[in-house]
């Protein structure tokens, strides 16, 4: 049996890396997937406490999670083909008129 | 509606897969050349020449050099000489009679050319081979009698089998075992 | 470790093994049975020279492209040039991890079960790891740093996204017939009463063209489309690699074959016959069926594909849903 | 043995997501995130919810996955340039995780859990898909209908958004 707090540690340092993406990387594709990571890593705990408190809300919540998680992509890959359109860049700190 | 109907029930892809499905059981087409089967050609069909003899044996050729003269890709090579112990039916024969077979066309027009009908095209048409040496049809080659008789009757697919010789690969056809091929 | 699950634990790895060999070697009597079929189709006779009937040519193909210089492009992203084939291999043999071929058989007085295992998520388990076997496509065509390559797995990508909704939709119309979404169960449900194509005739053809769709067959084959794209995303490859992306695409056949019958047509289930044999005849006619379409249609064009994917079958799909739904209530 | 599973996937996971914020390449990048999305939906399945991991694997793996690669191979992105990897804010950046780290390390260290134990037991677990599909339906119906209509809402919103304009 796998300790609970494996699974939350585990769930921490994939949370922080994502964190550490978000805040780090220009790219706008990349910055999407650290979310990604981020969603995930939140999915872990949720499982694993739902595991242990032997619960099933934790699971139906990773179900809503990942449905919301996937609408978020779809509508963010498009915001940023639009952009990319109009701009020619998925750089984030090239993207700032509204700054001026 | 009827089209809205047939586009519903796939009218149409179930009529092309009936179709192809007819095919795939009826019988194929192929001739299996060169392994079993060989197209036996018509006796119009021009392939490789031969140098006709008359009845008594005699080149018929009289090397007038008319069929040189005829020739648009210029392949034929005739040098005369007289003789006079009979090989030909008159005291002129050919000393060499030579075509070269990568520049014939096999346009057939020596044969129009030629006033002793001694050249006619065959229906040898299996003259691929390994050295460039074949590629000249002399006088030796041309008298020989071919494979397939003159007077045997065209049109059909012949049984054949595949030799491997040190020469090279010819297809040894079987002239008892005939078929239509349609 | 008791003996027992020492025993059970062989019997897994004897049947992965068996399986996974078997599904390499199948490929090779698979080609030549579709070029056979491809000539009796066009009124020929398809290979005929090496061995009975061309028999050996498979063989004596993989022979060939064993020993094919293996090129890689100067300007392609080696690492994943060299991955995307085994991307695209891996995924779908591990589909077959919860394939059932038969029910259970006694061997020396011991109940095996001829699948590897029962999984209680069966088939949603399959769809998504074949879901998996398109990244080798995309990479793949990506990797090469070619326009054909690149435009074929573009395609490959829009399609997948746009296929694999209606067929998975498709399953679930089964899965609300039979209650379960365990491939076993679904079959030992079809037993007790008829085939489910009675109860799915809709969701039968849903599937059977977005599995076509989604395996990448004519006529659905918009990315390794010959005539416009060269040969789509696998135009840079050669020898081994290439030969992974042929195996993975019969192998891949073969899956929406077994698919079909295990979803559509009762499995194993057969009278007289015993039931391993009636699943064989019942999946080759599948991939008789497949092999037959691929030579009578022409490739569709790609916004026919996208309209048919979205306007066609996706809400044919959610309505047989709501059809199986209603009756069921 | 489950816990040697469980450190290879977990530092699969942990490697592979360093993988994708670290690899300049993006595609590269999407693949290491496919690498690590597969380690938490083995993670899953350590946890007794096979039903999770297929979703997992059929989303995020299947789907969202190839909407990267697409988006990616579309807008035609190379290799960043060497430089541009990094933008100015990144000590800021750097002081705010390690901020995030130790706090959270510290709830983590501090954390008990008290919460009341639920009535799904190992065994009334076994048939988690069937238990899933019937909250999901009863207790859950709201949550559930609003979830779907958000999937709508994106799948209109995606459209309208790449939509080109026609004069």
């Amino acid at each position: 049996m796998i300790p609970l707090s494996h699974y939350l540690i585990l769930s921490f340092i994939i949370f922080t890396i994502g964190i550490a993406g978000v805040l780090l990387r220009r790219n706008i594709i990349i910055v999407l997937m650290s979310l990604e990571l981020i969603f995930n890593s939140i999915n872990i705990s949720l499982v694993a406490f739902s595991h242990f408190l032997q619960s099933m809300t934790g699971r139906l919540f990773v179900v809503f999670t990942i449905t919301v998680a996937a609408a978020e992509v779809a509508v963010g890959l498009a915001i940023l083909v639009a952009v990319y359109r109009q701009r020619k860049t998925v750089y984030v700190e090239e993207l700032n008129e509204m700054k001026h | 509606m009827t089209d809205f109907l047939k586009k519903i029930l796939f009218i149409d892809l179930i009529k092309g897969l009936s179709l192809t499905l007819k095919y795939n059981l009826s019988k194929s087409f192929t001739i299996r050349y060169p392994d079993e089967e060989k197209w036996l050609p018509y006796q119009r069909f021009r392939g490789l020449h031969t140098l006709n003899k008359d009845a008594q044996g005699r080149e018929l050729c009289v090397a007038c050099e008319l069929c040189a003269k005829a020739c648009p890709t210029k392949c034929i090579t005739v040098v005369p000489m007289e003789d006079n112990n009979g090989i030909g039916i008159a005291d002129r024969i050919a000393k060499i009679y030579e075509i070269n077979l990568v520049r014939c066309m096999f346009c057939g027009f020596c044969e129009d050319a030629c006033p002793t009908t001694a050249i006619r095209m065959g229906r040898e048409y299996e003259l691929a081979c390994f050295s460039l040496d074949c590629a000249k049809a002399d006088k030796q080659r041309l008298l020989a009698p071919q494979e397939i008789p003159v007077e045997f009757e065209g049109g059909y697919v012949i049984k054949a089998r595949l030799e491997r010789t040190k020469e090279g690969i010819r297809v040894r056809p079987d002239l008892t075992k005939k078929k239509r091929w349609w | 470790m008791d003996t027992n699950t020492c025993i059970e634990l062989a019997l897994i790895i004897i049947k992965v093994i068996i399986i996974s060999s078997l599904l390499f070697a199948l490929p090779i009597p698979l080609t030549w049975i579709e070029r056979k079929v491809a000539g009796h189709i066009q009124l020929r006779l398809g290979p005929f020279r090496v061995g009975w009937h061309g028999i050996l040519q498979p063989v004596a193909d993989m022979i060939k492209l064993m020993f094919k210089e293996d090129i890689i492009p100067d300007k392609a992203d080696k690492w994943l040039f060299k991955l995307a084939p085994i991307i695209s291999l891996v995924p779908i043999f591990l589909t077959f991890a919860t394939v059932p071929v038969g029910d259970k058989i006694t061997v020396f007085g011991k109940e095996v079960t001829l699948y590897i295992s029962d999984m209680n998520v069966g088939i949603l388990y399959i769809l998504a790891v074949a879901g998996i076997g398109v990244y080798g496509l995309i990479l793949g065509g990506w990797a090469s740093n070619s326009k054909y390559a690149l435009f074929g797995s573009i395609r490959s990508s829009a399609q997948m996204i746009s296929y694999e909704l209606a067929l998975s939709f498709a399953a679930i119309g089964v899965v609300m017939v039979t209650n379960s979404l365990s491939l076993v169960d679904i079959v030992n449900s079809q037993k007790a009463t008829t085939w489910n194509i009675c109860y799915q005739p809709l969701g039968f053809i849903i599937y059977i063209i977005a599995g076509l769709a989604e395996i990448n067959r004519i006529p659905f084959d918009l990315s390794e489309d010959e005539g416009t794209l060269a040969a789509g995303y696998h135009v840079e490859y050669s020898s081994m690699r290439f030969s992974f992306f042929m195996l993975a695409e019969y192998v891949a056949m073969v899956l929406m074959s077994v698919l079909a019958v295990v979803l559509f047509f009762g499995g194993w289930s057969g009278p007289i016959l015993p039931p391993i044999v009636w699943f064989v005849i019942k999946v080759s006619a599948f991939i008789y069926f497949f092999m037959w379409v691929r030579f009578t249609f022409p490739r569709y064009r790609y916004d026919q594909l996208m309209t048919i994917g979205w306007k066609i079958l996706l809400p044919l799909s959610l309505v047989n849903i709501l059809i199986t739904g209603l009756f069921l209530i | 043995m489950e816990l040697i599973f469980f450190y290879i996937f977990a530092i699969f996971a942990v490697s592979s997501a360093i993988a994708v914020i670290s690899l300049r390449n993006p595609v590269h990048s999407a693949v290491f995130l496919m690498v690590c999305f597969l380690q938490v939906a083995a993670i899953f399945i350590l946890l007794r919810s096979p039903f999770l991991a297929a979703v997992q694997v059929f989303v995020y793996v299947g789907a969202v996955m190839v909407l990267f690669l697409f988006a990616v191979m579309v807008l035609d992105l190379g290799k960043e340039r060497f430089g541009e990897h990094l933008h100015h804010q990144s000590p800021i950046a750097i002081i705010i995780i390690i901020g995030l780290v130790f706090v959270m390390g510290l709830g983590l260290a501090k954390a008990k859990l008290d919460a009341p134990i639920g009535k799904y037991t190992e065994a009334a677990m076994a048939k988690n898909t069937e238990v899933m599909g019937e909250l999901l339906y009863t207790k859950y119906v709201f949550p559930f209908e609003v979830v779907s209509l958000l999937l709508l809402i994106a799948l209109i919103g995606a459209i309208v958004l790449v939509m080109k304009e026609r004069n």
